[in-house]
């Protein structure tokens, strides 16, 4: 069993990436050209810190460091350096350590390159939390702040559209997954009641057994396939290698296409141990391998080449995931490393070629094997090692792969031969990358200037890196220290692994000669193929998942075109019915289906002639009002209204009330009439139709409410009138007067009164404003008219002000 | 007498809904104007209807008959208020014509088109 | 188009409007009246002088500016509430009587005093708004679009 | 030390004293200024002192005129009051500062300060009332603020907005005072705290349908779809400041009231209008998330933005458990902030950049990177990326939405956020990386005292984000707290009737 130690550095190391990136627009002022350099020394020092965590990992030791962030949601900064993390952490640091260097070239002069420095080590300190995360949330916000960091990453030429959309696409690709992933987590860690990732592990069972694994499990494939750009999300991929070389080689080929890789590794023995894992994960690897190594072949632009090749590599390694079987995974490990150190230095190496040339076509480039010697030997070891060469690293992965795949209790054949087919385009690939630029007459394209070291440092380097941890598998150190705990970290338990060039005469050395004999077989006759097979492939991605990611973002802006045209149209008659119809259903219906009222507990004031007669009048001048086609009748009738309304309140019992009534309806009418006068006369716009149509809410609103009257007499809650009763017994005791209303507004309630005149003071603030506005612009306009008296017609209307400026 | 209240209630607020419905902006603003009464009326049916016992504490009075006092209280601040939000609402639809120069709220929907 | 007649009655009704409303600004808490109503009846004082005398003469027997009357008013009724919290440390608008009553007002309590402010409010408020109106510009000119 | 009863009146008479004084000195424009922001950021200090007070010894209430609760009116302070009173002294300081360089010597002659003040007192008055007409009488007084605000300057389009404006709030507030008056007929009472007591024994139907009647009302305030139309049409239409200020405070005046209501008074037929209120709340956020989508006017997405992220505060409420209530609460202060301040970085990008049409603006982030900046972290937090405010708020509605196995609106609620973060890249690419467009050439404002008092509030909200995601432990244990208050409504009951003190007086 795994010994747990706590490790003091792991917080500042991991949180230091974050920290630099705060200071890098202080370092490019004061270093300029030396920042690279600069920079590149922390992902070095981590990665010679993590070299020396080797061994205690090798021991069965993980490290963990673990300090509370938001308990209350079980996130918290908790880490686990174990066997994967630490495997994954030495790629992301050695290659982050090359890349800043190669950046620090190939951006070079670049106005822009602090902000790439500050996005990568974001990327970077990101990516090892990601890594080494204990904490489900942990790893899911580090997830996501590796998407922001691609984000803005891919998009570095931001004032191109294709950036912009390239950038937009990874976004929303990965950001949905992430969703997903975030409902996943939420549901597994309320299933298992711990959100950390060891702890998980350990209630694998109850996962398993429970209802929700289904859905938890495929939320969570959903992210990690949309990050590891899995079939059908693939397509985000190739269109991110809109960004610059350093960025495709360390994000969308290195470290965060394999963040879902990793993330599948991580929950293997968790989830894995279901046969609807195995289908998903390997079918969708193997498609994905498949779908990349067919695609990769027919390009001829050398950057698109290897960003369909690295989905084919991504596919390999889900798919090795999915199978889990010892050897499996052991593959996966190893072939994760083969791939970094390959396509990173790859990447690189086009990129050289790219930003000395100009030109990324293999049709337009030839002979660069003299002009560019060291772009020339990194691709050489990248390529061979690519095609699985002897003695280069990528032909042990290659041996192990179809180990794993004879060794296979199902389907060993039919994954064979997916296995087999891939391979043989890869080489088929690698020989493009090798000999169509380098050999050959020299074409018009030619580099403009030596090779500058910093820019051929990393590929070189992982090129060597690949032939000499090829000549050195047999020995301790890859197989024993970095291989095995990273599989013993995934599978459990204590294993040994032990890497070998030479195995003897076996079936997968056969499989090799195969590949081999494929992939050059097709290299031969690939030239002519190559326009068959792109038209076909034109067709067939007219219904590809990348028209899907149109369609549903041209649908969604379509949708939301005509959801807001219809319900935004400006007319506010329409955003009133609105209202009317939300009340007639929310309130009308709950007082019809569930309140109701109760006619029999009415208490009913028996009725007299005079308030007949009143009502009568009232309810005439009201007809007078909605008919008449005179403003002035209207107001006029208005008013009747108003008035039958203050004689009701003396009629019954309200003084007070009847005398503000007159007073203020006083006040409207001649408001009114000062007001309006001036308007137009009333226009009758709407058709009859639609004043019938109006007329028929209309009565349902007076229903409804009339209803909710009569509801509300019905009901006798009250405790009797309690407040009625104190209002008027303690009105002289304990408030000196007499009336009690007036008591009530200037005593009991006298805080509302307060506001009240505070309404009545703003109101009049804003009938002055209003006015005086219009004061103030005339102003401006006669002032703006005798400044251009001269001449005869402005030419433009005068804008009246917009902000302060 | 209830059920006339609750007549009243119910068409001035019919009544009011009908006119802020128009496409007139002096329409509007006396639909207002009756959602303002309509309100106030429902208010005051909630005391109990009372004649002739106004909240007055006078000699020799019986202070049970006494009309409920809050409905009223509250029915003047909202009186007071409505004059308020009224008034500005008046002066706001004069400068919206005089600036816009129409009356047809129809044509009021610069404000709402997607640019 | 002023009329003789309501010039005359006018001079005669300014003194007598006031008065009277402050009457019921007194009267309010005894008998239907208070601040409000009172306030009305004042400015509908001053509105009339206005319409006789033209609006220039009636800001002028206002004495103050309309806003500067709003500002004072709402300034008294707070106050009339701060006089508990910070005499007594009572609560906000906790009221506070005097103990002999003066004649013709009866007892002075913060009540009157928050009246009085209301009062004065409603007059700024209602001369606000009529004096802008009065004074509003012509509709002949077009403002900028 | 202040003792609690002049406290809790405080945040309602420091912006009505100030609006005073600045209704005094309406003619000195220099020292309106001077009285406004000092008044603003006294409110800020009052508030905190507040908030701390309540932390610490729990719900406050006061009788004001010392009449005991029911017959006097109440004011009530819990933690989640208390949040919001924070909340709008922050705001106040925050777009206070700002308006002194965008607001316009006319509109601050035609009486913004005091107007800006009232318009503070009738938002902090909402959050303290403990008396359903008060809660009426404050409405009002923030409403009337709003509308003069809003028209203030009568540009054609601020105007053309107002008319939806004021009537759409008109009609609500018709359908708050029939409510508030049936309430009073029904249960004979005004006084939260006494009606929470009166209507448990009355009959359900009749509770539940004024609990339509308010949610109609409050929904209006509160933006919800279908009712939220005026919205859109209105809040791009004033300065930035207005904008700003209403963007943060006005809507979540509403949802506050709805919160206060659907957990302290109308808890009878839960089943029913928790269901009623998660309808609406998932329309509410699909509404505004295509709104955003469809438009091409900075302030009008993050108008459609604040009505779908209402949406999220109501599904807390809906869900009604602790977790979901508090997730509500955090998502309210998390989306004050951030939108708040989006609209200020708005005021500040049509400042530098010429316009707030997406199309005529570009080349921001090249020109201006420390805006650019400043955009990103409350527009991240706003489509809730971590470790931002907006993602803790997030995490906890789904959270809490999982556990209670509602399981469509937390696929929606995720799917918005999409939506979200899609209309947020919009901007950022329009206006941001894009190449300027050649047509507007602008040279950069001068970096003195307008770009200062611009960029001084901008930056502490910007702080307040991040701050809210760093130390989200902090913010969510508050939110907790306040939301198990909420939800035990005797505790308000029990604050309202046990504080009166000094008997008869």
């Amino acid at each position: 069993m795994h010994e747990a130690v706590v490790d003091p550095r792991l917080l500042p190391v991991l949180l230091s990436g974050y920290t630099l990136s705060l200071i890098v627009p202080m370092l490019t002022r004061l270093l300029r050209q030396m920042t690279g350099w600069f920079l590149a020394l922390l992902p070095l020092a981590l990665f010679v810190q993590f070299l020396t965590m080797v061994d205690a990992v090798a021991s069965g030791q993980i490290l963990t460091a673990n300090i509370p962030w938001v308990p209350s949601l079980n996130v918290n900064l908790s880490f686990v350096v174990d066997g994967w993390g630490l495997f994954l952490a030495l790629v992301v640091t050695g290659m982050g350590a090359l890349v800043i260097i190669y950046a620090s070239s190939y951006l070079q002069g670049h106005p822009a390159i602090g902000r790439f420095y500050t996005f990568i080590l974001i990327f970077m300190a990101s990516m090892l939390v990601l890594v080494l995360a204990d904490n489900i949330f942990l790893l899911f916000i580090a997830w996501e702040l590796t998407s922001i960091a691609s984000f803005f990453l891919i998009g570095f030429y931001h004032e191109k559209e294709q950036s912009q959309k390239a950038a937009l696409q990874a976004l929303l690709v990965t950001g949905s997954g992430g969703l997903a992933l975030l409902a996943g987590f939420v549901g597994l860690t309320a299933v298992s009641g711990t959100a950390s990732f060891q702890e998980i592990q350990a209630h694998s069972d109850l996962i398993l057994q429970s209802p929700y694994y289904l859905p938890i499990l495929a939320l969570i494939l959903l992210g990690a396939f949309s990050k590891s750009a899995q079939f059908p999300f693939h397509f985000w991929l190739p269109n991110a290698m809109a960004g610059p070389a350093p960025v495709s080689t360390y994000l969308h080929s290195a470290t965060m296409v394999k963040a879902g890789v990793y993330l599948l590794g991580r929950l293997q023995p968790t989830l894995g141990q279901s046969s609807e894992w195995f289908v998903l994960v390997t079918a969708v690897g193997a498609v994905t391998a498949l779908l990349g190594a067919w695609l990769c072949w027919q390009k001829t632009d050398m950057k698109e080449i290897l960003a369909y090749s690295t989905l084919s590599a991504l596919g390999t390694l889900v798919l090795l995931i999915g199978l889990g079987t010892e050897l499996a995974l052991q593959t996966a490990v190893l072939f994760l490393l083969v791939h970094a150190l390959y396509k990173g230095g790859l990447f690189m190496a086009v990129g050289i070629i790219d930003h000395e040339t100009g030109v990324r076509d293999v049709r337009q480039l030839g002979g660069l094997w003299r002009q560019m010697p060291w772009t020339f030997t990194a691709v050489l070891l990248a390529t061979l090692s690519m095609s699985g060469l002897p003695p280069f690293l990528g032909f042990i992965g290659k041996e192990l792969m179809y180990e794993t795949a004879l060794a296979l209790p199902r389907y060993a054949q039919l994954l064979t031969g997916v296995l087999l087919l891939t391979n043989m385009l890869m080489v088929t690939a690698a020989l493009i990358l090798l000999v169509r630029p380098f050999f050959g007459p020299p074409q018009e394209a030619h580099p403009h200037h030596k090779t500058a070291f910093n820019l051929w440092l990393g590929p070189v380097a992982l090129g060597g890196l690949a032939l000499l941890l090829g000549l050195l598998a047999s020995t301790e150190a890859i197989g024993e220290s970095l291989v095995a705990p990273a599989v013993s970290a995934i599978a459990g338990g204590e294993l040994h692994v032990h890497l070998a060039l030479w195995h003897g005469l076996t079936p997968m050395l056969g499989l090799s000669g195969l590949t081999l004999l494929g992939g050059v077989g097709l290299f031969a006759v690939h030239r002519r193929l190559q326009p068959g097979v792109v038209r076909l492939d034109t067709a067939v991605r007219r219904l590809g998942p990348e028209r899907w990611y149109g369609w549903l973002l041209d649908g969604l802006l379509r949708l939301a075109g005509w959801f807001t045209e219809k319900f935004q149209n400006g007319k506010l008659r329409y955003y009133l019915l609105y209202v009317l119809a939300t009340t007639l259903l929310l309130v009308g219906g709950t007082l019809v289906f569930r309140a109701g009222i109760a006619w029999e507990a009415l208490t009913l004031t028996p009725l007299r002639l005079p308030e007949l007669l009143l009502a009568a009048v009232l309810l005439a001048a009201v007809g007078v009002v909605v008919q008449v086609e005179s403003r002035l009748t209207a107001v006029a009738a208005l008013g009747v209204v108003g008035y039958s309304i203050a004689v009701f309140y003396i009629l019954f019992s309200a003084p007070d009330l009847a005398m503000t009534q007159f007073a203020i309806e006083t006040l409207t009418v001649i408001l009114f009439v000062l007001v309006l006068y001036r308007l137009p006369r009333f226009d009758q716009f709407s058709s009859r139709r639609t004043r019938l149509r109006d007329g028929v809410v209309a009565v349902f609103v007076g229903l409804l409410m009339a209803g909710l009257t009569l509801m509300a007499q019905s009901v006798h809650v009250r405790g009797a009138s309690a407040l009625a009763d104190y209002f008027i017994r303690s009105t002289e005791p304990l408030a000196q007067g007499h009336n009690v209303v007036n008591v009530i507004l200037v005593d009991f309630r006298g805080f509302d009164t307060m506001v009240e005149i505070t309404v009545l003071s703003v109101a009049a603030i804003g009938v002055y404003a209003l006015l005086k506005s219009r004061t103030f612009h005339l102003e401006r306009v006669r002032a703006e008219q005798t400044a251009v008296a001269e001449q005869p017609s402005p030419a433009e209307p005068i804008l009246p002000q917009k902000e302060a400026h | 007498m209830e059920m006339i209240m609750a007549l009243i209630v119910g068409t001035l607020y019919a009544a009011g809904v009908y006119m802020i419905r128009r496409r007139s902006l002096v329409k509007l603003i006396i639909g207002l104007g009756l959602l303002g009464h309509a309100s106030n009326m429902l208010i005051f049916s909630m005391g109990n209807l009372v004649r002739g016992n106004p909240p007055l504490l006078h000699e020799g009075i019986d202070l049970a008959s006494l009309a409920d006092p809050l409905p009223q209280a509250l029915i003047l601040t909202a009186i007071v208020i409505g004059f308020g939000a009224q008034a500005f609402a008046i002066v706001l639809i004069r400068r919206v014509y005089q600036r816009v120069g129409t009356d047809d709220m129809d044509q009021l929907i610069a404000t709402d088109k997607p640019r | 188009m002023r009329s003789l007649i309501l010039t005359t009655a006018t001079r005669y009704l300014l003194p007598l409007m006031l008065l009277f409303s402050v009457f019921l600004l007194f009267r309010g808490h005894h008998d239907p009246g208070g601040g409000f109503i009172g306030g009305l009846v004042a400015s509908a004082a001053f509105a009339l002088h206005g319409f006789a005398y033209g609006m220039p003469e009636a800001r002028r027997v206002l004495l103050f500016d309309p806003l500067k009357l709003i500002g004072v008013g709402l300034l008294t009724a707070v106050s009339s509430g701060l006089v508990a919290p910070i005499v007594w440390g009572r609560p906000f608008m906790t009221t506070i009587w005097s103990q002999t009553s003066i004649a013709a007002l009866g007892k002075l309590g913060t009540p009157l005093m928050f009246d009085t402010g209301v009062y004065t409010t409603v007059i700024g408020v209602t001369m606000l708004i009529i004096l802008a109106l009065a004074e509003e510009d012509g509709d002949q000119e077009e403002e900028a679009i | 030390m202040i003792p609690t009863k002049f406290l809790l009146i405080l945040p309602i008479l420091v912006p009505f004293l100030t609006g005073i004084l600045a209704v005094l000195s309406w003619h000195q424009r220099n020292l309106q200024r001077v009285v406004s922001l000092t008044g603003s950021a006294l409110l800020l200090v009052v508030t905190l002192i507040l908030f701390q007070r309540i932390d610490r010894f729990g719900p406050q209430a006061v009788q004001v005129g010392n009449w005991q609760a029911p017959f006097g009116i109440t004011l009530y302070a819990d933690l989640f009051a208390a949040i919001m009173l924070v909340m709008a002294g922050l705001l106040g300081l925050a777009v206070g500062l700002y308006s002194l360089a965008n607001i316009d010597e006319m509109r601050q002659r035609l009486g913004f300060y005091p107007l800006y003040q009232i318009l503070l007192m009738g938002v902090c008055g909402s959050f303290l009332a403990g008396d359903i007409f008060n809660l009426y009488v404050w409405f009002e007084v923030m409403l009337i603020a709003s509308f003069v605000l809003l028209a203030l300057g009568s540009e054609r389009r601020q105007l053309e907005g107002a008319i939806k404006y004021v009537t759409l709030n008109l009609m609500s507030s018709a359908i708050f005072l029939a409510a508030a008056g049936i309430l009073y007929g029904v249960a004979g009472s005004l006084n939260m705290a006494d009606l929470a007591m009166r209507l448990r024994t009355a009959p359900v139907g009749v509770v539940t349908t004024l609990a339509m009647m308010f949610l109609v009302a409050f929904g209006i305030k509160a933006a919800l779809f279908p009712l939220f139309s005026w919205l859109p049409s209105a809040y791009h239409t004033p300065p930035t400041a207005v904008s700003a200020i209403f963007s943060g405070l006005l809507t979540k005046v509403g949802v506050y009231a709805i919160v206060r209501v659907f957990t302290l008074l109308f808890v009878q037929d839960q089943a029913y209008t928790q269901a009623i209120l998660l309808i609406l709340a998932a329309l509410t956020m699909v509404t505004g998330g295509l709104g955003a989508v469809s438009q091409y006017h900075y302030r009008r997405i993050l108008s459609f933005h604040i009505t779908s992220q209402i949406g999220y505060m109501v599904m807390g409420l809906a869900l009604f458990t602790p977790l979901a209530l508090a997730g509500a609460i955090l998502y309210i202060v998390h989306n004050i902030i951030a939108k708040t301040n989006l609209f200020l970085i708005s005021g500040i990008t049509e400042w530098v950049g010429g316009s707030y049409d997406l199309k005529k603006l570009g080349g921001l982030y090249v020109r201006q990177p420390l805006l650019a900046g400043l955009f990103l972290v409350s527009a991240l937090a706003l489509a809730g990326l971590p470790p931002l405010s907006g993602f803790w708020a997030k995490l906890t509605l789904i959270k809490a939405g999982l556990e209670a196995q509602a399981y469509l609106i937390v696929g929606t609620a995720l799917l918005v956020s999409l939506l979200t973060l899609y209309s947020m890249i919009k901007i950022w690419t329009q206006a941001y990386w894009k190449a300027q467009p050649e047509m507007v050439e602008r040279p950069l404002p001068p970096r003195g005292i307008g770009w200062v008092i611009r960029f001084a509030p901008v930056m502490l909200l910007a702080a307040c984000t991040i701050a809210l995601g760093l130390g989200a432990e902090y913010f969510l244990d508050v939110a907790q707290t306040a939301a198990n208050q909420l939800l035990n409504p005797s505790l308000y009951v029990e604050t309202v009737f046990g504080t009166f003190v000094g008997g008869m007086h």
